[in-house]
């Protein structure tokens, strides 16, 4: 016999006994017993139901509703247009044109959330590089007009951080903006001059 | 000629009466399970249509009239739209042999207390639920989607095979009784009720009644987390609607049947016939919905092996110790 | 001609149509529903002739039983949809000269003997009656079938026997 | 042979292969930076790391480095090479910036697929980046030096494949630079294949800068339709606009790289002045209406004055499907013969070149890089099929002498010799070679035609370069590259007798044929019975053809004689015109219907060397979001018509057009059955050789040598000639200014300086140009572009002789000395 045998015979079931013992079917009875019992307790216990619109309780901070653009701590758009929000989108409700600004920052020329196909995953904002889109507790937003549940760039942005209070995606990237050249960002050195062999 | 319009008459107001109740009941059936299902699980269950949402059906109601009747392109269109009709029409027939109180008299003539009294009645029950199979297999396969077509197969086969136990352990109680008649039935249990002596029989009938009509732990035809919505996975509107008002039609029938069988029908102190009948056929729905409440759904093969393996050989015994017992 | 009669005719239209319809028709669930229908309506005539058992049984057994595995198995087959068209020649020749054939001879019997209504006193037995005739005088024979049956169940069981047994099953 | 084993897989690869290759073959890919099929390996990036199991050298090695032995043992998934290739792809990483969301190669980055296949999803340096300033390289290529990896791909493309030498490397160790010595426009016409080369995002496309992911495109296979070569490419477009054109792969034709022209060409599909609507003598209304009229209109000329006074005119750069089209449009109608060409030359030319080109002797764009000798005849490869060059320049790095025989000062991006002479004397000249190359009795064996061909030669009046006769030779894979252009049938016959001759001497000789206009080739063989529009103008000015219809054609702008086709097109009763440019016969025509590009519909080309391609179109068209936008965000109306999606391909709407109905569309194109669609295969030709060594080629034409007499040839420039890839906002800063080109000793006779202005009179009229003298151009010729800024159509023709009088300096007028004939775009 070799080993793969042995162990395959180790896996093998043990051959059915349907009626071990009288002491298992009192067992079994006992606990579909105590299962009409438990459900039947139930009935005299008070729902714990939260009933809306007469009760409206706080969603915790990292709820999934209403999408929003967020700004960076400066007041500037977060939003860089790099399009992975639309490309994470299963339902494909985002929609986008990146363009440049005077100040060569990337940004999105117009951006479209479908809320009438949006199902709040939350994977824009998973997939989000700038912290820009995130996800709100507030899902009050149902509309009678379908058009109306698609939201431009105007409806979505917001004038704070949102849930990331500190991050600044130019100042990292090592893009050259109209406020900061190449070598004046987080964490970089002077360019290098190239008509210099010196280190 | 006159007696026999009075008679057809009188035919006619029964119908009516049975088949009134049958979809009254139906309804508030609906509005009672999602009420009770709720508060078995804590919760409240509609509450928003009239006071204790006791106007849900009738929303309800209005809603699947107006809602669009959509037929799949790829349907069998006929055989489609006829399946749910065949469903709910044959559940209601059941009804028919069920007798709901002692034979009265009115204007001299004997009226009994029933749409009709076959002398087959058991076997016209019988033959009406196998008709039902076609509903559920004929809607599952007409419309040509794979969910609604696993739906259909195993909601047949799981009717054929629990009608065999349905048959087998109601045996005992014909042998007691000596008729096929459920008037005869009712009136054979005037001094005890058959649930005394046939307990065995009771489980059986009432495990294969609620796999019979399809309901959970029974209810692998429509299973919701593995085919949508099963056989009626592609019906909308009042045609879905049919088939949810044979489902609950069945279940009182069921409901009636255990009544009849068991349950010494309409005969019971103090309340009048009708009254008991009916206290009694709520009761088994209610209990239902408990066990839909507490159950979880059987697999596939634990559901055909119960039917095969244990039940079918518990009520032929069951036969077999009667009929011995009857000849001592 | 009186309600019965009228009914039987009626009925008996209804049989024909919905068999000539079976017998017809390309797509075979659309067959076996007006199969369907033709043992309802038979069952409905036994009926009508005072024969409720046997309409009864008719029902449960036919419709309810056979006729539910044969839609079973025509549902589960995947049949390539054919045509609506006229069968070749050389199946339904054969098949309309055998059928004129009978219906010649059915209706010599029928004229040669019309009252011959004596095969229907049995089958409007109650069903006590007609229990007690089977299994008191006939039930020898009613045992030599029903072992068939159960011979050809145990066969069923053999060849429908599970080959690798507690293993392919993920619960025993 | 030798048989290695690679991640326990054997494989037998040819000797001289390289493991990262063998490997490939097996369908493994070996992670790469460096390393380019194209290329070839430097081992500068250490990412392609192996372990050698077993092999005269074991342990980690690089697999682009490494050449395969009998026996050799590779793994791939060893965690030794593993954790190499980790190592690398982490310090490649230490100084890239952060910007991937920003970047324009995110999405289709090799280096971020490396990074995240790699495991180094986080990034452990803490430390300050080095960091490079960019230069402005162009308006079509951005530079973004930080995201450089240091894999000298670039520069090795640059300078030793396509052969220009102003990007370079400077800088040591991680201060590595790449760039040009001074900010400016890179000069390669083929330098947008930096952008597809480069592995990361230091060069990226400018003009589709920041428009979309690669991944949101719409892209499909396609082919380049701004030459006769037919390059494969790949088109992107998102909302309903090209975004951009990339190079495809394909062996037998473009390889792996793509020119300029055709990468950047393509601005015509998404201009806002592209008509997309149909008009009825000016005023807009939808295409069935447009239809209707047409058909009417058509209907009553041909009732009034006859089914033989309407004709119909394509072009060559209108798919097969819409040339079948014309052509089954005239038959089933009765309609005067299809045109195809505007010029009798052009048809002549391109006829002679498809009836002489045989499957014995074509070459594809690839073989012509494996020659091992190249003769051009009358060609500018650069400015006619740029990619040519490319592909000459391939053969001259594997040693070929590359010979050009024109008149033009054809520049190359190679060392070749330039034999400047008039076109006149170009058949005189390659008879002359034909005599002297190769030894006469090998072909005197070979067959009595001939024979008899070579014997009747006469005595060449000028005698062959010296050194082209001893590189033919010696060599075994002699390559004729003719232009069809400027040349005539002569010159085309006797290229390919040529290369017949040489092959019949027993070499693997191969005649390669540029030609006009993408779908020239297919013009050819779509209208046998074609003639021109040259021939059939005296008919319209003699009033008997009352009705033209323009296929995807400018009769208006692009026929040489501007006056004489204004003057015969205001003759015409109807002028029906379908195009999706807004050329000056649209904005002239009575019905005009919009109809769709390539990249919308796609259709059939044939290139120069009978390879069919069938192209699929990669977007549905219409206005593009951008246009009806209007900037702000698109509409949110949501309608089940595209604005400006009525157009459909010239050939469908052509049949509506139809009074009568066309028969056997879909047989308009039929293809040998194991035609690989993607690649294409060629056509099958009837075979050739009768045609080839005909007597009367033998004969001297003797036509040159008259110094009273100038020859002015329009031509074609890389950038600003071509009608579709000249409308591009992006290739226009690369295009020479329109001038006439002169050799200095001509000038000297005006006399003329450098940049003074030349009146010449022709045929239709009298046009002022600047004049460039060079000295590497043929005498007694002028050199005008076919420039929309030049008004070439005054000429008459796009080859003719004129006086030596009929030039003179002349005194400039104001500021806008050249005149502009056709209205700007």
């Amino acid at each position: 016999m070799n080993p793969d045998e042995r162990h395959y015979r180790k896996l093998k079931p043990v051959p059915p006994q349907r009626f071990r013992t009288i002491s298992e079917i009192g067992e079994a009875l006992n606990a579909l017993g105590q299962g009409f019992v438990t459900t039947f307790r139930h009935l005299f216990r008070k729902p714990i139901t939260e009933e809306y619109p007469e009760y409206k309780r706080t969603l915790p901070e990292r709820s999934r509703a209403r999408i929003v653009l967020t700004r960076d701590p400066d007041g500037n758009e977060r939003c860089v247009a790099c399009y992975l929000c639309s490309a994470a989108c299963p339902v494909s409700c985002i929609s986008m044109q990146s363009a440049e600004d005077d100040n060569g920052r990337r940004y999105a020329r117009w951006f479209r959330i479908n809320f009438g196909r949006c199902i709040y995953c939350g994977l824009c904002e998973e997939a989000c590089p700038t912290s820009a889109i995130q996800l709100t507790p507030q899902f009050e937003h149902v509309k009678r007009e379908i058009l109306s549940m698609v939201y431009e760039k105007e409806d979505l942005l917001v004038d704070h951080s949102g849930k990331d209070k500190t991050y600044n995606f130019y100042r990292w990237a090592g893009i050259r903006t109209g406020d900061r050249d190449k070598g004046e960002h987080e964490r970089e050195d002077k360019p290098v001059n190239v008509r210099s062999n010196m280190p | 000629m006159i007696a026999w319009i009075a008679g057809f008459a009188v035919l006619l107001v029964k119908i009516g009466l049975v088949l009134g109740v049958l979809l009254f009941l139906a309804a508030y059936l609906v509005w009672a399970e999602r009420k009770l299902l709720g508060r078995l699980q804590i919760r409240y269950g509609p509450n928003r249509a009239g006071i204790f949402g006791l106007l849900q059906p009738i929303a309800d109601a209005i809603k699947m009239m107006t809602k669009e009747d959509i037929v799949p392109e790829a349907a069998d269109r006929t055989i489609f739209l006829l399946a749910p009709a065949v469903v709910a029409v044959t559940a209601m027939l059941m009804a028919a042999v069920v007798p709901f109180g002692p034979t009265i008299t009115l204007w001299g003539r004997q009226v009994p207390m029933v749409v009709t009294d076959l002398n087959v009645g058991l076997l016209f029950v019988f033959a009406m639920s196998s008709l039902g199979v076609y509903g559920v297999a004929l809607g599952g396969w007409a419309s040509n989607s794979k969910f609604a077509l696993l739906g259909g197969i195993r909601g047949a086969a799981q009717m054929i095979s629990y009608e065999l136990a349905l048959g087998l352990s109601i045996v005992p109680v014909v042998m007691l009784a000596g008729s096929l008649s459920l008037v005869d039935i009712v009136d054979a249990q005037a001094s005890y009720p058959f649930i005394l002596v046939q307990p065995v029989a009771f489980v059986i009938f009432v495990v294969s009644a609620m796999a019979e009509s399809k309901r959970i732990p029974f209810d692998l035809p429509e299973a919701e987390n593995e085919l949508g919505a099963g056989y009626h996975t592609e019906y909308s509107g009042m045609r879905f609607g049919m088939f949810f008002i044979g489902e609950y039609v069945h279940m009182q029938v069921l409901g009636a049947l255990i009544a009849v069988f068991f349950l010494g029908g309409w005969r019971g102190p103090l309340l009048p016939g009708p009254l008991w009948l009916l206290i009694k056929i709520i009761v088994v729905a209610l209990v239902m919905i408990w066990v839909r409440g507490t159950l979880p759904r059987l697999r596939y093969d634990q559901l055909m092996a119960l039917g095969w393996k244990v039940l079918i050989p518990a009520a032929l015994a069951n036969i077999v110790i009667t009929g011995a017992v009857v000849l001592l | 001609m009186n309600l019965y009669s009228a009914l039987f005719y009626l009925l008996s239209l209804v049989i024909l149509a919905s068999t000539a319809l079976a017998i017809t028709r390309r797509n075979l669930v659309h067959a076996v529903v007006y199969l369907v229908l033709s043992f309802f309506g038979s069952a409905l005539l036994f009926y009508l002739l005072g024969a409720p058992l046997l309409a009864a049984l008719e029902v449960i057994i036919y419709a309810g039983a056979i006729m539910i595995l044969f839609l079973f198995i025509v549902m589960m087959l995947n049949v390539e949809r054919l045509e609506e068209r006229f069968f070749p020649a050389r199946q339904w020749v054969p098949a309309a000269v055998l059928g004129l054939l009978l219906a010649v001879v059915g209706l010599l019997a029928v004229s040669t003997q019309p009252g011959g209504d004596r095969l229907l006193k049995t089958a409007v037995a109650a069903p006590s009656a007609f229990g007690s005739y089977v299994f008191q005088r006939h039930w020898l024979s009613v045992e030599i079938v029903s072992l068939l049956l159960l011979i050809a169940l145990a066969g069923v069981l053999f060849l429908g026997r599970d080959n690798d047994k507690g293993v392919s099953e993920e619960d025993r | 042979m030798p048989t290695l084993t690679i991640d326990n897989r054997r494989i037998e690869v040819p000797e001289g292969t390289k493991v990262i290759e063998a490997a490939e073959a097996l369908g493994i890919m070996i992670p790469r930076f460096c390393y380019h099929r194209a290329l070839g390996s430097v081992g500068a990036c250490r990412v392609c790391a192996v372990k050698i199991v077993d092999g005269t050298r074991k342990g980690v090695q690089m697999s682009c480095m490494l050449d395969v032995e009998e026996g050799m043992v590779v793994s791939t998934d060893d965690p030794e090479a593993v954790a190499m290739r980790r190592h690398v792809i982490e310090w490649l990483m230490l100084h890239h910036p952060h910007d991937c969301p920003v970047c324009d190669e995110g999405g289709h980055c090799l280096l971020q697929d490396m990074t995240v296949s790699g495991g180094h999803g986080l990034r452990r340096y803490l430390g300050n980046k080095r960091t490079h300033l960019d230069q402005y390289l162009g308006p079509r290529i951005q530079h973004e030096m930080n995201r450089c990896i240091q894999c000298y791909r670039c520069v090795r493309y640059y300078r030793e494949f396509s052969g220009y030498r102003d990007l370079g490397v400077t800088g040591i160790g991680n201060r590595v630079y790449f760039g040009r010595e001074r900010e400016g426009t890179l000069e390669n016409p083929f330098s947008g294949n930096l952008i597809d080369i480069c592995p990361t995002g230091v060069f990226t496309d400018k003009p589709a800068r920041y428009f979309g992911r690669r991944w949101d495109l719409q892209r499909g296979p396609s082919v380049c339709i701004h030459c006769s070569l037919g390059c494969s490419v790949t088109v992107g477009a998102r909302y309903r606009e090209v975004a951009r054109v990339e190079a495809r792969y394909a062996k037998a034709v473009n390889g792996h790289f793509i020119c300029d022209r055709g990468r950047w060409g393509f601005p015509y599909t998404n201009e806002a002045s592209r008509p997309r609507a149909a008009r009825v003598d000016g005023e807009a209304t939808t295409v069935g209406e447009a239809c209707a009229a047409a058909r009417n209109r058509l209907l009553h000329v041909a009732e009034t004055a006859g089914s033989e006074a309407v004709a119909c005119l394509g072009s060559e750069r209108a798919g097969l499907e819409t040339l079948k089209a014309v052509a089954g449009i005239c038959r089933a109608n009765g309609w005067a013969d299809p045109l195809f060409w505007l010029e009798r030359r052009a048809r002549e030319n391109v006829a002679a070149a498809v009836s002489l080109l045989g499957d014995d002797l074509v070459l594809s764009l690839r073989e012509l890089e494996a020659a091992d000798c190249v003769l051009v005849f009358g060609a500018d490869p650069l400015g006619e099929a740029p990619m040519a060059a490319l592909a000459l320049r391939q053969a001259r790095r594997q040693g070929a002498p590359v010979f050009v025989f024109d008149p033009r000062p054809v520049e190359l991006p190679l060392d070749f010799h330039h034999v400047p002479l008039a076109i006149e004397d170009l058949p005189e000249c390659i008879r002359s070679l034909v005599g002297a190359a190769g030894d006469r009795e090998t072909a005197r064996g070979a067959d009595p035609t001939v024979r008899s061909f070579t014997d009747q030669l006469a005595e060449p009046s000028v005698p062959p370069p010296p050194e082209a006769v001893a590189a033919l030779r010696t060599s075994r894979r002699p390559a004729v590259v003719c232009g069809t252009d400027v040349t005539d049938a002569a010159a085309i016959g006797l290229a390919a007798d040529f290369a017949a001759l040489m092959k019949a001497q027993g070499r693997r000789a191969g005649l390669f044929y540029l030609m006009p206009g993408a779908n020239g080739f297919g013009a050819a063989l779509a209208g046998t019975e074609a003639a021109s529009l040259e021939e059939l103008l005296p008919r319209i000015e003699g009033g008997e053809i009352r009705a033209l219809v323009a296929v995807e054609a400018d009769p208006l702008g692009l026929y040489p004689d501007r006056g004489r086709i204004e003057a015969a097109m205001r003759k015409l009763d109807l002028l029906v015109v379908l195009d999706y440019l807004d050329t000056d016969s649209a904005a002239a025509a009575d019905v005009f219907l919009p109809s769709t590009t390539v990249f919308e519909t796609g259709g059939t080309w044939i290139n120069q060397e009978g390879r069919i391609q069938i192209v699929r179109g990669a977007h549905r068209g219409g206005i593009p979001v951008s246009q009806t936008g209007g900037g702000g965000h698109p509409p949110r109306v949501f309608m089940e018509e595209v604005p400006g999606g009525q157009a459909a391909a010239s050939g469908q709407t052509l049949t509506r057009l139809s009074p009568a109905e066309v028969k056997g569309a879909s047989e308009w194109v039929r293809l040998p059955p194991d035609t690989d669609k993607q690649s294409g295969t060629r056509a099958v030709l009837p075979d050739p050789s009768a045609l080839r060594f005909a007597p009367e080629r033998t004969a001297l034409s003797g036509a040159a040598g008259d110094e009273a007499m100038l020859t002015v040839i329009a031509v074609d420039r890389t950038f600003g000639t071509e009608v579709l890839s000249s409308r591009s906002p992006w290739l226009s800063a690369e295009e020479t200014a329109p001038t006439v080109w002169m050799h200095p000793e001509e000038a000297g006779r005006v006399p003329l300086s450098d940049g003074d202005l030349l009146e010449i009179d022709a045929g239709g009229g009298s046009l002022v140009l600047p004049v460039k003298i060079v000295e590497n151009m043929a005498r007694r010729t002028l050199v005008i572009p076919r420039h929309r800024d030049a008004a070439w159509q005054r000429l008459g023709a796009t080859r003719l002789r004129i006086e030596r009088d009929c030039i003179r300096k002349a005194q400039p007028v104001g500021e806008n000395a050249p005149v502009k004939e056709s209205p700007p775009r």
